[in-house]
């Protein structure tokens, strides 16, 4: 983190850039948050840690629009959503010195307190020099431990990988994290019966409160004015008033970032009721690797979205009934 | 009118695409070939405009089934406009499968402006489905239940 | 003084059903939330915070108001009926009873807002002192004593018991109702049990948080700091910390159509929202830092103004735990106290 | 609040037996903005029209829905009606309860109820409906035609007679393309050369042609009625204007090593040259690669010898801009690369040559002045083996998918021209199929087979394998008999697959005209519209578009010119106003809907904005309303739902899902 830092006073001292985003420490333990820092000695507050989950990609559009560039740091997954953002001409890339920083899995402080620790007054282990596999909390109510994988976002168990897509220059080591697949979810989902699916996704909609996080946070979701806050398709119910609006909404946001979804995985991390909002995204890209050929958004800034292409001999509609 | 008939009597939009399949569904009537009155027609210029908003703005008013038809691929009128709309449904269907909505309730045909037998049979087939599925339940507001 | 065993809690709960609506918190997917008890339904009295407030009970996330019908060419409004069954609330918190006193100056002042009037004539609230209160919480900070909630009943989880005590006429009626399954008690356990909360309380790190300089009178002051642009900046404008929150009052009102006829209805909404108040002419709060001042501004500056002092924050601390990019009341406050609006 | 009228439609008994027309009637006036409804008859009929004009003038009406036949049937005579009365056109819509209802429905309850909700849904569109202005573009009378050679000599000729300008580009330094390669040509053995030349002199020589030799398009902008091209004219390093094409030049020039492109590299030319005889212009050019006063700054030779004093080696490339308002594409074809064919020893053996480099061969002003011979030892062939499909009709990635459609033809040409004048040379033809639709195509074929003894054996060619005494062993294989053959060969000709010019996809690209996966550019209706591009102005003539023979080349030469010289017989375009639009406030300029847009009528331009009072330079999709068709696939593209299509809006398509659903 103090090499981060370092570079960064380099850069601005030397006018390349004219401010770094990255991530503020917080008053507790588990919650920095996305910042701006313009001056060297505002850095002071600079933390570069487990929970800096945040993926600060889609800060950028606005960055973009400010004098001088922004020195910004990006995690692997995160220079995925950068470049999709390049291509949709949402980012000017020249307005951005990209620090890939290296990353060895993000916490979830939600995967901690489900585990019962409460009252948490320090967490040991969450820095990126940390070698320790055991994050050791001090609480309220006595000492605690829990496994570093254990307290993972489920994104970093589904790692694509610790390549950067998109840099100026690396700051810092990654670990593999991927101890999964990520379709298996929805590989067991597809195995269902109909009314298991139904139930299942019933149930983790009814939770929806229509907060909108997921979309705000999503870099896909980057229209400056969402359909359904528009009127243009007389979408624009506000709130959770039928159950069928969530299913709606959910349906189309994924329909919406299917091809250009990274999965990043921030929509899940975001959400308040903990709803696994990737499991919408990855059927879609499930969906496309099996049908029209694997594609990972953001890998690159040039090849043709799945939904901006076609073969003549793609699948019929008609094998959805067909497939197993 | 007998409005007391309380039997199942399905909601089912069919978009069809203004080059083929609007034109097959006139030749439909044209040759008197019938299917049921349950299916309603919305003439879009291209399978391509169909959105998937639609679809689910049907389920939501109450639609038990919706189909949409267009050009054979290849025979587009906007040469690609079909190509585009089968990747759209074929990914929108699964999805709908995939939060556990029969798959019967949607389906994908290609009429040609001379498939006028194709478009009575492809009508009176998915009727059938449906009224085999039943009523949706899976999909729709309940403010539009009465 | 009442108890009853931790295992006869479901026959209380079904008992209480059998005569009212009784909402309590269930565990669904995972999270735990205020729910319609039923006999499958997973109830969770041991998470501290329910993910939303208590609040829908009182004020739904949307709710009817009346519906327009059309046949031929006649015209027939209905009005949504108002609540006439007696409900139970079982289980909130003392800040989100707290909540509810910030809400009743809202709806119960002229013009009386009649839908929540009725809920809350109807409503019977059981509230629980916090067992294991959190690092997210700073209710002392708003005069909220967690350990000792006042409502209609107030209940203590001890050891294998609850403890439970009537306080108002509604209470009593409700005790009345459960009778057959509690006990008479001392007050020894409970009063044990408040002393220990009150130490949890003590050394938790927001419960110290300073109010001071947020009043009233401090609108200008505080509206023209320069420290809103700077914390606002990685909001989402999400309606996260709204929808969470026990004491935000903002809904709209709008209509949903079904053919022949049309519903209106009011739902919450967020002062965080690009559309919020949105009117022909574009949104009063251009921008994202105007709404995001607005939140704290009314909060902890125009809510007082007009309610003596009273602040629109409980300190459950919702805000804290789900916020996305973690911001929250707390920074903002801090961010002040610490600035000294000397920027 | 709109003012509609519904006008219900009996068809004689056709709706009317069916459908309670009076009871739509009725239902009609319970919808919301409708002040008027009637039924009538015949509404297409003068009197049901006369109706209709006296509604909209009475009642003010500001849009109406006809409750009648197809759309497709009578929805311009209702519009054309309105608009007389003094409506939008576009403010009618049509319930379609002929075709959709009464013509397939038996029960009247269930007809007319299913009318009533097709009214109900014309209606709930309709209250949504803008009164659209198709817009006007100008058409500059000039077309343009990509490639110089029969089909575009023919093309430019059709257009230039009918009296507009043609400008002609071609790549090479003359017009003539494959065809002036050609030696004979099928059924009738014309000479290639006797019947293409009188067409390149008349070229030439007509006063609204213009031709551009050793140039390239450059660029592409504008639309239908309005391309901007811009022509370079590479440098020729002779003067146009002075060189009398005496040929002196050529003669002297002493850097004679250069490969002749015209003879397929099977001989040499000088550097500076004329690629045939019979070029038009007859001015050569100077290969600069092979040129020693370019490679060496010594020499000059032509220089001196030029009496003209055309030699120009200070000559640049030079930039043309013109504008046309039709451009036809027609860049034509080349043989594959062999080099995935190993088997065939095509690089191993000089013996072994293409059908192309055969017509050279037998060609009088070819490599070997007209004499069959071999190109390795010059010794005459005595057994000759033809292997059609080479790399047509491929099921792998060596080859082409398609079939070629000329080898057929021209092999039997070639069998039956060799037997004729060798006698006694043998020539044996590998084939899949004889593919032989055409006039008098069949009684050739059968004529090369019966009278000339060519031949045929239905089967594959497995390998051709070089002997060391300068013979081609031939392993083949008799499908009818069921045998495998080895054959000795002096000469192996191979049916090479053709494909598209190499450059069709840099052009295609820059004309927005879509071309398929073999890289032919796509027709904008199969069956209906073959020598139309989907880009609006944009035309195919000959094997750009596909595989064709030459009578067929010229057929569609001239129906491209034909619909070229229909666009540009008039003055002015008016464009389909149900076109896509672009919200500026809602647009995030993130270019999908042009990734769809089959037609290239999205572009990106910064415009200033003020969104409720934030003003900004945004980067905004602009629809060009005279390039778009009104697909729609934009609109969908679009997750912001800016774009939007005219006529087919999401609204008024979401009232009428509303409406059946109701």
């Amino acid at each position: 983190m103090q090499e981060l830092v370092n570079r960064a006073k380099e850069l601005l001292a030397d006018g390349t850039v004219a401010r770094v985003l990255g991530w503020k420490a917080g008053d507790l333990p588990y919650n920095p948050e996305p910042a701006y820092f313009e001056k060297a000695e505002e850095l002071v507050d600079f933390v570069y840690n487990g929970f800096c989950g945040a993926n600060l990609s889609k800060y950028m559009i606005e960055a973009s629009k400010l004098e001088g560039k922004t020195m910004v740091c990006l995690k692997p997954c995160d220079t995925y959503s950068f470049n999709q953002l390049i291509k949709e001409h949402r980012v000017d890339r020249d307005k951005a010195y990209i620090v890939g920083v290296g990353c060895k899995g993000k916490l979830d402080i939600e995967k901690i307190r489900k585990q019962g620790i409460k009252g948490i007054e320090l967490i040991q282990g969450a820095e990126l020099t940390d070698e320790a596999d055991t994050l050791k909390i001090q609480t309220i109510y006595g000492d605690k431990t829990c496994a570093y994988a254990d307290a993972m976002l489920e994104r970093c168990h589904v790692c694509k990988g610790k390549e950067h897509m998109v840099y100026d220059e690396l700051i810092g080591d990654s670990n593999e994290t991927k101890d999964a697949d990520r379709f298996d979810e929805v590989a067991k989902l597809e195995t269902m019966s109909p009314e298991e699916k139904f139930a299942f996704f019933q149930k983790e909609l009814s939770k929806c409160i229509r907060c909108n996080a997921c979309r705000n946070v999503c870099p896909a979701c980057s229209c400056r004015k969402c359909v359904f806050d528009s009127t243009k398709f007389d979408s624009s119910q506000k709130a959770n008033v039928d159950s069928f609006e969530e299913k709606m909404f959910h349906i189309i946001r994924a329909f919406h970032v299917a091809g250009r979804c990274t999965d990043c995985g921030e929509c899940s991390r975001v959400c308040p009721q903990g709803i696994p909002l990737h499991l919408f995204n990855r059927k879609f890209i499930k969906d496309i690797d099996e049908l029209y050929g694997e594609y990972q958004a953001g890998a690159d800034i040039t090849s043709k979205a799945p939904l901006t292409n076609y073969t003549f001999e793609d699948a019929e509609p008609s094998i959805v009934g067909k497939r197993g | 009118m007998s409005l007391e008939n309380k039997e199942f009597k399905p909601k089912i939009v069919a978009f069809c695409c203004n080059w083929c399949s609007y034109a097959g569904a006139d030749l439909a009537g044209s040759s008197r070939l019938t299917y049921p009155a349950d299916v309603k027609i919305i003439r879009v210029p291209c399978s391509c405009r169909v959105n998937p908003m639609f679809i689910l703005r049907a389920f939501e008013k109450g639609a038990d089934g919706v189909i949409m038809c267009g050009c054979h691929p290849g025979d587009c009128h906007y040469s690609t406009g079909n190509f585009y709309a089968r990747r759209r449904m074929t990914l929108l269907f699964s999805m709908l499968d995939y939060i556990g909505v029969e798959n019967g309730r949607t389906r994908v045909e290609w009429v040609s402006a001379a498939e006028g037998v194709k478009f009575s049979e492809t009508m009176n087939s998915f009727v059938e489905k449906i009224y085999s599925l039943g009523e949706n339940v899976r999909l729709g507001d309940l403010r539009c239940k009465n | 003084m009442y108890k009853i065993a931790k295992e006869n809690l479901s026959a209380l709960f079904r008992l209480i059903a059998e005569t009212r609506e009784l909402y309590l918190p269930v565990r669904t997917a995972g999270q735990t939330n205020y729910a319609a008890w039923s006999e499958d339904a997973e109830v969770d009295i041991d998470t501290l915070k329910t993910v939303k407030s208590a609040k829908d009970a009182f004020f739904p996330q949307s709710e009817g108001l009346y519906t327009v019908k059309k046949e031929g060419k006649k015209i027939s409004v209905e009005p949504e009926a108002l609540k006439e069954q007696d409900f139970v609330v079982f289980g909130m918190k003392a800040c989100d009873v707290k909540g509810l006193e910030v809400l009743d100056k809202v709806f119960l002042s002229e013009p009386v807002d009649t839908f929540y009037a009725a809920r809350r004539d109807h409503g019977t609230v059981v509230a629980m002192a916090c067992h294991e209160p959190e690092e997210t919480c700073f209710c002392k900070v708003f005069g909220v004593d967690a350990a000792n909630p006042a409502s209609d009943v107030t209940v203590w989880t001890v050891g294998e018991d609850l403890y439970w005590k009537a306080l108002t006429e509604k209470g009593e009626a409700l005790t009345e109702a459960v009778k057959g399954l509690l006990t008479s008690a001392d007050d020894a356990a409970v009063e044990a049990e408040k002393e220990t909360i009150h130490k949890i309380l003590e050394n938790l790190p927001y419960m110290n948080l300073s109010l001071e300089g947020w009043n009233g009178d401090a609108l200008s002051e505080k509206f023209d700091s320069p420290i809103w642009e700077e914390l606002y900046k990685s909001c989402l404008a999400c309606g996260t910390c709204t929808f969470v929150c026990p004491t935000c009052q903002c809904y709209d009102i709008k209509d949903y159509s079904a053919g022949d006829k049309v519903s209106r209805y009011r739902c919450w909404d967020s002062c965080m929202y690009s559309d919020f108040t949105m009117m022909a002419h574009g949104n009063n709060r251009t921008s994202q830092m105007q709404r995001f001042r607005q939140r704290f501004m009314h909060k902890l500056v125009y809510y007082p103004a007009n309610n003596d002092g009273m602040y629109s924050c409980v300190g459950c601390g919702r805000c804290v735990e789900k916020c996305p990019q973690a911001l929250n009341i707390v920074k903002v406050i801090k961010a002040f106290q610490n600035q000294g609006g000397e920027k | 609040m709109q003012r509609i009228g519904v006008f219900v439609c009996h068809c004689g008994s056709n709706i009317a037996a069916t459908v309670d027309v009076s009871k739509v009637v009725e239902m009609a006036h319970m919808e919301p903005g409708v002040v008027h409804a009637e039924d009538y008859q015949y509404m297409c009929s003068e009197a049901g029209q006369a109706k209709i004009a006296a509604a909209i003038q009475e009642k003010k009406l500001t849009g109406m829905v006809v409750c009648s036949c197809s759309p497709r049937m009578h929805e311009a005579t209702f519009r054309k009606a309105a608009e007389r009365a003094g409506l939008n056109p576009y403010m009618v819509e049509i319930a379609n309860i002929r075709e959709h209802c009464s013509w397939i429905h038996k029960d009247m309850e269930e007809a007319t109820k299913k009318a009533v909700i097709l009214m109900r849904a014309a209606i709930a569109k309709v209250n949504l409906n803008a009164p659209l202005q198709p817009g006007e573009s100008r058409v500059t009378k000039r077309a343009l035609v990509i490639g110089g050679g029969i089909a575009g000599i023919q093309t430019a000729i059709d257009i230039a007679d009918a009296g507009y300008e043609v400008d002609i580009v071609e790549k090479t330094p003359s017009i003539g393309g494959r065809m002036s390669q050609l030696d004979k040509t099928f059924p009738t053995l014309d000479c290639s050369a006797c019947i293409l030349t009188p067409k390149m002199v008349e070229a030439s020589a007509h006063e609204k042609i213009n031709i551009y030799t050793y140039s390239e398009v450059e660029k592409v902008s504008g639309f239908v009625g309005d391309f901007t091209v811009d022509i370079r004219k590479k440098a020729r390093s002779v003067d146009m204007d002075k060189c009398t094409g005496c040929g002196v030049c050529q003669e002297k020039c002493p850097s004679k090593k250069a490969p002749s492109e015209f003879n397929r590299g099977l001989n040499t030319r000088s550097a500076i040259y004329t690629p045939f005889a019979q070029a038009i212009p007859n001015v050569p050019v100077i290969d600069r690669e092979a040129c020693i006063k370019f490679k060496t700054g010594k020499c000059g030779v032509c220089s001196k010898v030029c009496q003209a004093g055309a030699i120009d080696y200070e000559q640049k490339d030079e930039i043309v801009t013109e504008k046309y308002g039709a451009i036809v594409v027609a860049t034509g074809f080349d043989t594959i690369n062999l080099e995935k064919y190993d088997e065939y020893a095509y690089s191993q053996s000089k013996d072994v040559i293409t059908s192309l480099e055969l017509e050279r061969v037998m060609n009088a002003a070819g490599p070997t002045h007209g004499h069959l011979e071999r190109l390795s030892d010059g010794k005459a062939p005595k057994e000759i083996v033809f292997i059609q499909c080479v790399g047509s009709r491929c099921s792998d990635d060596r080859g082409k998918p398609y079939c070629s459609k000329i080898c057929c033809m021209y092999t039997a040409k070639h069998a039956m021209l060799i037997r004729d004048k060798y006698p006694d040379v043998n020539v044996t033809v590998f084939y899949i199929d004889v593919r032989t639709p055409g006039k008098n195509f069949d009684e050739f074929y059968r004529r090369a087979v019966e009278q000339y003894g060519v031949n045929y054996i239905k089967g594959q060619v497995g390998k051709v394998i070089p002997q060391p005494d300068g013979k081609l062993l031939v392993q083949g294989s008799d499908l009818l008999d069921n045998k495998q053959i080895l054959k000795e060969a002096d000469m192996v000709v191979l049916a090479t697959a053709i494909e598209p010019n190499p450059d069709v996809r840099r052009i295609a690209t820059m004309l927005t005209a879509s071309i398929d996966t073999n890289n032919f550019l796509t027709e904008a209706h199969a069956k209906l519209r073959p020598v139309e591009s989907p880009t609006a102005g944009i035309f195919l003539s000959g094997v750009c578009q596909g595989p064709k023979d030459i009578p067929e080349t010229v057929a569609q030469a001239g129906a491209a010119a034909v619909k070229a010289i229909g666009l540009l017989a008039k003055d002015k375009l008016l464009t389909n106003p149900c076109t896509a639009q672009s919200d500026i406030l809602l647009c995030n300029g993130c270019s999908t809907c042009e990734n769809v847009c089959p037609y290239g009528a999205i572009t990106y331009e910064d415009k200033e904005v003020n969104d409720h009072g934030i003003r900004e330079t945004r980067r905004i999709a602009v629809v060009n309303s005279a390039l778009c068709q009104g697909c729609g696939a934009c609109t969908v593209a679009c997750p912001s739902g800016a774009m939007d299509l005219q006529g087919f809006s999401n609204r008024q398509i979401i009232a009428e899902v509303d409406a059946i659903c109701r």
